[in-house]
């Protein structure tokens, strides 16, 4: 066993702890609880970093082996253990996590709504999350998976906007479904990989390999492939996403773009892929078709929207198309080379994790405006680039990132996945880039509306972005450019993940 | 037909339980009456005692076990009915009558 | 020095940074930083360039210095990113950080007391910077990044002032027709990724050593070169203003004016036609010659279609602006025409008189606080540094030889197309006609004669702009010596740019041609601009031909001309007509058909496309969840009917499912036996 | 005996009138509007059936019949009647309900038990001719009560026990202030 | 029939002893109320005492059982080989037992003492000390505690038809037993006659087969009559109508018409015992009748199991349909309650196909070790999802629901707009409209209420979890020879869904919507103690899931006790 196993149940389990000593804390005392909830969740910060920087590159990777790997026997009748291990695949996520959670928990010092109960179930949702990044096995997986959603479902319900209930339950509903099949998928794989849980040993056994398994290898693949596209959410699973992130507090809508939809990209590339490669080689083109329909729906959507927070939702299913496509692409067999399907891979994973930072931190955004506007409508506002300075350079800088300018990391991550597409397919790729247009149109025109022109004298004592604000979103900013820059920092890890997963692929 | 001395064979009373049991059913659903539905229910009862019975007579291995069913199914017809009747009155108090059509407070 | 030019566009990008978090509590507001980092960029830039033209770096290094990290993994193999010095990067990065940092200088007076006066400056350091990475990036993403931070950095600039709904409308445009191109370019980056396996355009494994994968026949039977060609070609559209992609540079004129001298004429315009250069291996190994003809006939129509345009405008920037479109074109020409050497001098010249133009014409804007030409009149004698200056450049501009640097450039081009092909030689010619036409309207309408509004009280500018414009009049007039037909320093260095193989296609296909001064070429050449000199003087200088003169075979000109409003402006000349109507016509088409049409077209389809699929997500895939969702909701309703409170309907329900199931058990049964109609009965 | 041709033993006529009478006392009870006089025919019907376990020869469990059912069961119906009805008032008739639909579902599953009797295969088992097992008498019923069946025996009396004291406490009328 | 035997349902015979101390005890005490022994041993002290010193005698019962008291046969699970007890009680003639206790009826007595202790606190806090015959209450709740433990381990159809007669008979007397009220009145009523009616055809249909199966009631012997009854359309009529008794039990539908009215009439500690425990015995009646008497040998040609697999379905699907509408909380836990069966009834069909077939698991005799152990036993291992899956899901169904009513009989009683059984609107107390806010009025019995619901619906990492793993495992495992499982699996995911709607509209009521009134709800320490209890184990269960289930899986060896082929 790893001299590290302990770390990642500890970074896991230290926010629940915290959700219980929360839930200790006189409901009157806001500060404590503030105070407390931040401090925890400082902890699996500064772990992750350390995780991030002890964790080996050139060390084993999923199927081959794990780092800072745990397992023990939880039920040995059923072969489900407590199995836990990173590779290159959720490092980067474990951080995004941690740094998202504590950035919203900074943001969110202003609740006052509440806050005690905000405050342990954000924690709560912290320990679901990491759950699911590190889990490797598929009962502990799909337990984090849906104690990720409770938290949600209530910070959407409880602190959300006027159609909260609504979008809460469509919420929950949408990804039971998906969760649902999944657990019937999974269980369809512990009977024929094994008897075991154990992903590593579900991914290294081939399962649903030749032509007898076709059926049940395509049903297992839907299942799963259903319980993943709508968390992802993938085009047309995803009318869930925009009443669920208009509808949520601020913070809530930064760890539902940031973490909660990299869950399902993330089950792509951990289960999907390494597992079920046969079938993913003879599916990937619906799943690259629907890619790039949300791809440039999702643009065309998003530029149709008049809500600030409605665009951004949108914008994600079009930066999220480009996660699937590159997985797509990273399964599509004999269709790339090597390397293409690597380069899809990385591209995919760049794209995760950049659309972590930049959605975050827009979201983050429209929270600070919509606090002091009290409307999201972007005929409402106009040329609050010249009232608010610091907060329209943030602004500014978090659109042209989400519309991938070079530089940043959506820039790297589009690119790679349009190139590594390329070889597969031209056409995908050609249709592709009438999204980035697209992209680049909505957004600009975004900033256009809301920072640009004759200041809309409603607001003309709007203060600007304050500290808190700016602390909660610099660190994004900041990271976006370091990883857009020097992109060796962080592919490095994803390239080991890629060519791991894509070595399974044939 | 056989042409024995009895000269009946097992399907006459089995056939008699079952229109025994079917006029139970029947009495079930048209009785508005409480203690006409329990009613119905003795009669249904004693469709199945008829069974047991004529299964235990008729059986070519001996067995007890039929007219043994039956006395227990005599006791706790008895059982049943003291159950039944208890709740009837008591609703008799509540609402002075004991039709159970009538009583539909709850549903939805 | 060389290996230290990484620092050339960091320092910029440094004083970005300072300037942006501290520029009100920095000396001069923030300015001071800008151009100290801008200037230390030039220096640096000199010095670079004499190491590397006079002090022989160029021949220790083999014509190329370059310098590489590690940048991004895919599997095994490593993507590295670096910078490359050669004579094409180092004429770029003279050209850049020399306007550039005039520019700046001149903004200090022009841009003196805008409100965001710091941020202004922090935009200008950061494009230079981007700009500066442009020109030395060895790596074809690097180049896209650069490029598209030199994108942003001038929608920044253009909507600097973005109160204004025009100006933030420009910038949007400047953005997002440029990234149209830009689309081109990024696909084909991909095609020559994945066919080269590369990234890096020097050294082994670079791009242009493997450019030979590339030749093999393509979609519709062009060789991948070809396409990989023109795909970049669309990027160079896009940033230089070429024809179908030129709407932007009009409109970007709503920018303050430096920017419009720093981004419109010298460097980010430019970075087209160096893209061009750049790539110009992938244009040479195209067998099929297609994309260079592509590249010379939508050059060379640019041309003269914008100079066109130009003779119509009255806005002083924008007729700068057209020009600069037209010149554009010339280079792009030149390059399409392999006048690979000829392309790039004139991008070196045009530079320093382009950049001068709009520095002088800021001043007159400065000074009178109008654009409109038909405002001004005689400020030859309030602004003479100003007149003298534009004089200068406008002169180098119309190609007036031996004196000018724009001579040198202009004759060059004409004097490869007279080589290589005709069409775009007469093209040229023509267009150098209109550009001297169009050019002196402009000088006569704004310095000459009488001031047509006499509230203006126009005064020359500070000596702060008036010394950026010296400098650059000089230049104007003397960079052209570089590259003299007799003594072709431009030639000679950058030629051996290309590597040897492809110097060798290119002198192949320059093959016969006279090096050395062209006489014919001079005189159409020098003929055409002095013609087109001519013509503006007896139009607008001395009154020769008058308007009246169209009145008899042109009834509905005549009705213009009743039109006090063009009698003002067109001065009588039967010559010049049938170049109103076209200019006319090419206007309303550039702005009905082009811009209305296509850009606004398509953008009114977008947003129409954009609405209906919004539509279908709320009725269409929000629905169907609704559906089954009403649909459960609906059922569990009608089902719960069933629970009547009537203890005898529960009675009966039980017995009829009961029947219900006993006869399915029966059937079932049926099925499997042979089934006798009573026949036990009687057993 | 020869009747109308076809040769009947008494012991058929027995039977055919034991079951006249069982069922159609039987079709009283639940079509008889008065309840009362429905509980006194189906004492009627009970005492068919307990005439139907002679001829079946269960003696012993007819005289249980007659002793529980008819004496007990019947009786203690007839005292509910009485304390839950107003014997004499207007509204005492039992109407029939949904007659019909009843009919048609009690009509249907007759049919469908009588199919099925007629079809099964009893001849394995089942004597043809008629009772066999003749020698069970009441020693045979209570050894078998007493030593196999012990357990449901004692149950039974636990059963008795736990529903006597639940329906008295359900049917005895509290007292205001009686816990 | 050694006599020492009869300590193995010692558990059971203490129950029904105890209630007759409580029943003694309390008709004494109540004749001074409140003074002398009513003061010193009230009955709704000592019941609940006795009771938990019976849960101590079941789970030393079950430890014994397990322990294998002198008959126990070897089976291997996977690599190691278990003992798995089984002893036969009341031998009739020809061998068959009236009785036959094992792990599997241990398991189910433990799960019903544990249940009845937690609803004799909520009964506690519900009715409060001043409960009219409380001793009888509390006495009658034990009779039917100790039916339900007879019911689990009868093997013969006597035993069978006696214990659920004395479960029913007390259930009518338990659900009519608020005397004031006339829903009470109403729902015991309806129960009764439902209930009169469905035992009268499924005796009639034990009738049939004891007809058919050459006059036997033991199960085992039904079976072996079975087989050669085979061809005879009679057979399969009297196990229908058989199981339309048990059905009735479980309220599966079309068996469950009861259920809705009697759950919303009686009082609501009444209703959490029907729900959990009393429809334990019918699980346990239900799954051993079908895995001895009428495991299908080819099920794909057996009419009656496709009727039994559509029943599932049905069930499932229109519990969970018509909870939706519902605006009554019983009234949906009881909608709720049938899908529940549903998925039960999911393992159950998984659990026979492992004991029938070609060969049934064990060959032998009573449970007596044979050395006929079924030859095909590789698979073994994989019987554990099977049975474990019912039983789990069992006792996760035990803490989640009932803690569930738990939440609703506190909050139903102490709503100060509505006095308890005082007249008819004293059930406004359970309607859904009035948990508005109660996440802020009391958030301890909203986040409970809360984590039982979210385990009703399936969501880990709560008990129903664990549970649905187990019964959808089971059936997708067997799904690959009966495709049929997969998609009851299929149906019970998607139902999972449809459940967590009405569920959560609950949960959205609590959380979300303003609170109505702003009165704390509090209760006495013994309600808040079940309500922990439950709390704790719903959400614990996944944690110590190891021991647990590898106690079940013991279990599931002995469910059989032998059948001689």
């Amino acid at each position: 066993m790893d001299p590290n196993c302990w770390i990642l149940p500890l970074i896991t389990f230290v926010p629940l702890v915290g959700a219980l000593i929360v839930m200790f804390i006189p409901k009157s005392n806001y500060s404590a609880i503030k105070a407390t909830s931040i401090g925890i969740s400082l902890i699996p910060l500064a772990l992750s970093v350390w995780v991030w920087f002890a964790y080996d590159r050139s060390g084993p990777q999923f199927p081959h082996g794990i780092q800072f790997g745990v397992d023990a026997p939880w039920i040995p009748s059923l072969g489900v253990s407590f199995a836990m291990g990173a590779d290159g695949l959720s490092v980067p996520l474990i951080f995004l996590t941690a740094l998202l959670t504590t950035l919203s928990l900074v943001y969110s010092l202003v609740i006052n709504e509440r806050p005690k109960e905000y405050f342990w179930m954000f924690l709560l949702l912290e320990t679901g999350m990491m759950g699911v990044f590190v889990s490797l096995d598929f009962v502990l997986f799909f337990v984090f998976w849906e104690v990720s959603l409770v938290p949600m479902y209530f910070l959407i319900g409880i602190w959300g906007g006027p159609k909260r209930e609504y979008a809460a339950i469509k919420f929950f509903l949408y990804t039971m479904v998906g969760s649902m099949a999944m657990l019937l998928a999974i269980l369809a794989m512990y009977f024929n990989g094994g008897r075991t849980f154990n992903m590593i040993e579900l991914a290294k056994a081939g399962l649903f390999v030749g032509p007898e398994y076709a059926t049940v290898g395509a049903l297992v693949f839907w299942g799963l492939f259903l319980g993943f596209a709508i968390k992802v959410p993938m085009f047309p699973f995803h009318t869930w996403l925009p009443d669920a992130h208009v509808e949520a507090p601020t913070a809530g809508s930064v760890i539902l773009a940031g973490v909660l939809l990299k869950m399902g990209t993330y089950g792509f590339m951990r289960v999907l892929m390494p597992m079920l490669p046969e079938q993913f080689e003879r599916y990937w083109w619906i799943i690259a078709v629907l890619s790039v329909v949300a791809i440039i729906y999702g643009a065309f959507v998003a530029m149709a929207q008049w809500d600030f927070k409605k665009l951004i939702a949108y914008s994600s299913v079009n930066h999220m198309g480009y996660v699937t496509l590159g997985c797509a692409v990273a399964g599509s067999g004999a269709m790339a080379s090597q390397s293409s399907k690597i380069l899809a891979l990385n591209g995919a994973q760049m794209q995760v994790f950049s659309h972590g930072l930049l959605t975050g931190a827009l979201f983050l955004l429209v929270g600070v405006i919509y606090e002091r506007a009290h409307t999201r409508m972007l005929t409402d506002f106009g040329g609050l680039g010249a009232r608010i300075p610091v907060y329209a350079g943030m602004l500014s800088f978090c659109s042209l990132g989400s519309l991938g300018l070079p530089g940043m990391t959506g820039f790297i991550a589009e690119l790679s996945v349009l190139t590594g597409t390329y070889n597969a397919s031209p056409l995908l790729t050609g249709l592709a880039l009438i999204g980035v247009v697209v992209t680049a149109a909505f957004m600009l025109w975004t900033i256009q509306r809301v920072l640009l022109g004759p200041l809309n004298p409603r607001w003309e004592k709007m203060p600007d972005a304050d500290t808190r604000e700016v602390s909660s979103v610099a660190p994004l900013m900041a990271l976006t450019l370091l990883f857009g820059v020097m992109p060796m920092l962080i592919l490095t890890i994803f390239n080991g993940a890629s060519q791991a997963i894509v070595g399974l692929m044939h | 037909m056989s042409h024995s001395a009895y000269g009946i064979p097992i399907t006459w009373f089995l056939t008699l339980g079952a229109m025994l049991f079917c006029i139970g059913l029947f009495g079930m659903m048209v009785r508005r009456s409480a203690i006409g539905m329990l009613l119905s229910v003795e009669l249904m009862l004693n469709a199945a005692n008829i069974n047991f019975i004529a299964f235990g007579s008729y059986l070519k291995l001996p067995t007890i076990a039929g007219q043994i069913f039956a006395i227990f199914v005599i006791t706790l017809a008895a059982a049943e009915a003291a159950v039944g009747l208890a709740i009837v009155i008591n609703i008799y108090r509540l609402e002075q009558h004991v039709d159970v059509d009538k009583m539909t407070a709850m549903k939805l | 020095m060389i290996e230290h030019a990484w620092l050339i566009p960091l320092l910029p990008v440094i004083a970005f940074g300072l300037v942006l978090l501290f520029g009100r509590k920095a000396p001069g507001n923030g300015a001071y930083v800008a151009i100290a980092a801008i200037c230390a960029s030039l220096a640096m830039s000199l010095a670079v360039a004499f190491q590397w033209f006079l002090g022989g770096a160029s021949a220790a290094h083999n014509g190329l210095y370059s310098v590489t990290i590690q940048w991004m993994p895919v599997g095994s193999q490593m993507i590295d990113m670096g910078f490359s010095i050669d004579a094409l990067s180092v004429v770029m990065l003279l050209v850049v950080t020399i306007v550039a940092s005039l520019v700046q200088i001149y903004s200090i007076g022009y841009m003196h007391g805008d409100p965001r006066y710091p941020r202004y400056f922090a935009y200008h350091s950061l494009f230079a910077a981007a700009m500066l990475t442009l020109v030395i990036a060895n790596n074809v993403v690097l180049m896209f990044m650069s490029w598209e931070l030199v994108g942003l950095t001038s929608y920044l600039l253009i909507g600097f002032w973005f109160e204004r709904p025009s100006a933030m409308r420009a910038a949007k445009k400047a953005f997002l027709v440029t990234r149209v191109g830009d689309v081109g370019f990024l696909a084909g980056i991909i095609l020559i990724y994945l066919k080269t396996g590369s990234l890096n355009l020097f050294g082994d494994a670079g791009v242009f050593e493997n450019l030979t994968r590339l030749d093999v026949i393509g979609p519709w039977g062009l060789p991948l070169t070809a396409i990989a060609g023109l795909l970049l070609f669309c990027g160079a559209v896009g940033k230089s203003a070429q024809f179908p992609l030129h709407v932007w540079l009009p409109d970007a004129m709503e920018g303050p004016t430096p920017v419009s001298a720093l981004i419109h004429a010298a460097t980010m315009v430019a970075a087209g036609v160096y893209l061009v250069a750049r790539m110009y291996p992938v244009y040479l190994a195209d067998s099929s010659g297609m994309a260079l003809q592509v590249v010379a006939y939508v050059g060379a129509f640019t041309a003269l279609f914008a100079a066109t345009i130009g003779i119509a405008q009255n806005d002083i920037k924008r007729v700068l602006a057209y020009s600069t479109v037209s010149q554009l074109g010339y280079m792009i020409m030149s390059l399409g025409v392999f006048g690979y050497v000829a392309g790039m001098f004139h991008l070196f010249t045009h530079a320093f008189f382009k950049a001068n133009l709009f520095l002088g014409s800021g001043s007159v804007i400065h000074g009178t606080g109008t654009q409109d030409i038909r405002e001004m009149g005689g400020l030859k004698k309030k602004m003479p540094w100003t007149y003298w200056t534009f004089l200068i450049s406008t002169l180098s501009l119309c190609g007036i030889p031996f004196v000018t640097a724009g001579g040198w450039s202009k004759e060059e081009i004409l004097a490869v197309a007279w080589h290589t092909n005709r069409v775009v030689f007469v093209v040229g010619v023509l267009g150098a006609f209109t550009t001297a036409f169009y050019m002196f309207r402009l000088v006569y309408k704004t310095f000459y004669g009488e001031p047509r509004k006499h509230d203006i009280h126009a005064h020359e500018s500070p000596r702060v702009m008036l010394v950026p414009l010296v400098i650059l009049a000089f230049l104007a007039i003397f960079a052209g010596y570089v590259g003299t037909p007799w003594a072709n320093v431009f030639e000679r260095n950058l030629v051996p740019v290309l590597g040897h193989h492809y110097e060798q296609v290119l002198e192949n296909k320059l093959a016969g041609m006279h090096h050395g001064f062209n006489l014919t070429v001079f005189l159409f050449a020098t003929g055409s601009a002095l013609l087109g000199i001519f013509m503006a003087t007896i139009i607008w200088l001395k009154p020769v031909l008058r308007i009246e003169k169209l009145e008899p075979s042109f009834g509905w000109l005549a009705k213009l001309v009743e039109n006090k409003y063009y009698i003002d402006e067109i001065y009588q000349a039967t010559i010049i007509r049938g170049l109103m109507a076209a200019a006319w016509l090419a206007f309303a088409f550039d702005k009905w058909v082009i811009d209305y049409a296509i850009v606004n077209g398509v953008g009114y389809l977008t947003r129409l496309a954009s609405d209906l699929w919004g539509w279908f997500d709320r009725t269409f895939v929000d629905g169907l969840v609704n559906i089954i969702g009403w649909i459960t909701k609906t059922t569990g309703s009608a089902l719960r009917y069933l629970q009547t409170g009537v203890a005898q309907h529960y009675i009966f329900l039980l017995v009829s499912a009961l029947v219900v199931i006993s006869l399915a058990v029966i059937a079932g049964h049926i099925r499997e036996e042979a089934w006798i109609p009573i026949a036990g009965f009687y057993r | 005996m020869i009747l109308f041709g076809f040769e009947i033993t008494g012991y058929q006529i027995a039977f055919l009138a034991l079951a006249g009478v069982t069922l159609g006392s039987a079709l009283m009870v639940v079509l008889m509007p008065n309840i009362l006089r429905a509980a006194l025919f189906l004492g009627l019907t009970l005492f068919g059936t307990a005439g139907l376990y002679v001829l079946m020869n269960a003696p012993f469990l007819a005289a249980v019949q007659v002793m529980i059912y008819v004496g007990a069961i019947t009786t203690m119906i007839i005292l509910a009647i009485f304390l839950s009805s107003r014997v004499m008032s207007v509204g005492f008739s039992q109407a029939i309900y949904n007659p019909v639909l009843a009919f048609g579902a009690a009509g249907v599953m007759f049919l469908f038990l009588f199919v099925t009797i007629a079809n099964s295969i009893w001849v394995k088992r089942i004597a043809a001719e008629g009772p066999t097992n003749s020698n069970v008498g009441v020693h045979a019923v209570a050894a078998a009560l007493l030593q196999p069946y012990v357990f449901p025996f004692e149950l039974a009396s636990l059963v008795l026990l736990a529903v006597l004291v639940g329906a008295i406490v359900i049917a005895k009328e509290d007292q205001p202030g009686e816990p | 029939m050694h006599i020492g035997d009869i300590k193995l349902i010692f558990p059971a015979i203490y129950m029904s002893a105890a209630a007759i101390v409580v029943l003694i005890l309390g008709v004494i005490a109540a004749r001074r109320p409140g003074k002398g022994l009513d003061h010193w041993l009230p009955s709704h002290y000592l019941a609940p005492v006795l009771v938990f010193s019976g849960l101590f005698f079941s789970a030393a019962a079950l430890i014994q059982s397990f322990a294998g008291m002198g008959l126990s046969i070897e089976v291997p699970i996977g690599s190691e080989m278990t003992r798995a007890p089984a002893v036969a009680l009341f031998v009739t003639s020809g061998g068959h037992a009236q009785l036959t206790v094992d792990p599997f009826a241990a398991i189910f007595t433990f799960i019903a003492f544990a249940g009845t202790l937690i609803v004799m606190l909520i009964s506690l806090d519900h009715f409060g000390e001043r409960q009219p015959h409380k001793a009888e209450y509390y006495s009658i709740l034990m009779f039917a505690t100790a039916a339900v433990s007879f019911a689990a381990s009868a093997t013969d159809l006597i035993a069978i038809y006696l214990s659920i007669e004395f479960l029913s008979l007390t259930s009518y007397v338990l659900a009519a037993f608020a005397k004031t009220d006339r829903r009470s009145g109403e729902a015991g009523l309806k129960y009764f006659l439902y209930g009169a009616a469905c035992s009268a055809i499924g005796l009639y249909g034990m009738s049939i087969l004891f007809g058919v199966t050459g006059g036997s009631t033991a199960l085992t012997a039904v079976a072996r009559g079975l087989e050669d009854a085979r061809a005879t359309g009679a057979a399969w009529v009297g196990v229908v109508f058989t199981l339309v008794g048990f059905g009735f039990k479980l309220a599966l539908v079309p068996f469950h018409f009861w259920a809705p009215d009697t759950y919303e009439g009686a009082p609501t500690p009444v209703a959490a015992f029907l729900s959990v425990v009393s429809k334990a015995a019918g699980l346990a009646v239900m799954t051993r009748f079908l895995t001895i008497v009428a495991a299908p040998d080819e099920p794909v040609s057996l009419s009656w199991y496709w009727i039994l697999v559509v029943l599932t379905a049905v069930s499932m699907f229109y519990g969970n349909l018509v909870a939706i509408p519902q605006r009554n909380i019983k009234r949906m836990l009881a909608y709720s309650s049938i899908a529940q069966v549903g998925y039960l009834m999911i393992g159950v069909l998984t659990a026979m196909h492992s004991f029938g077939g070609p060969g049934r698991l064990l060959s032998g005799f009573f449970g007596v070790p044979s050395a006929a152990v079924r030859s095909d036993v590789a698979n073994l291992d994989l019987v554990t999802w099977d049975m474990q899956g019912v039983l789990i899901y069992t006792l996760a169904y035990l803490f989640m629901n009932l803690g569930a009513f738990a939440v609703v009989s506190v909050v139903g009683k102490k709503n100060p707009l509505n006095p308890p059984l005082a007249n008819a609107e004293a059930y406004k107390g359970s309607e859904i409209e009035n948990y508005s806010g109660l996440m802020r009025r009391s958030p301890f019995y909203a986040t409970s209420l809360t984590v039982f619901l979210i385990s009703l619906a399936g969501v880990p990492p709560t008990a129903g979890f664990v549970g649905k793993l187990f019964i959808f495992g089971g059936a997708i495992r067997m799904g690959t020879s009966y495709p049929e499982l997969i998609v009851l699996a299929i149906i019970g995911v998607i139902n999972s869904v449809i459940s967590a709607y009405y569920y959560l509209n609950v949960v959205r009521l609590m959380f979300f919507a303003p609170a109505e009134g702003k009165s704390e709800i509090s209760a006495s320490i013994p309600a808040n103690t079940a309500i922990a209890i439950c709390l704790v184990t719903t959400l614990a269960l996944i944690v110590v899931v190891k021991p647990v289930a590898s106690l079940m899986s013991s279990a599931i060896y002995s469910v059989v006790p032998g059948v001689i082929r």
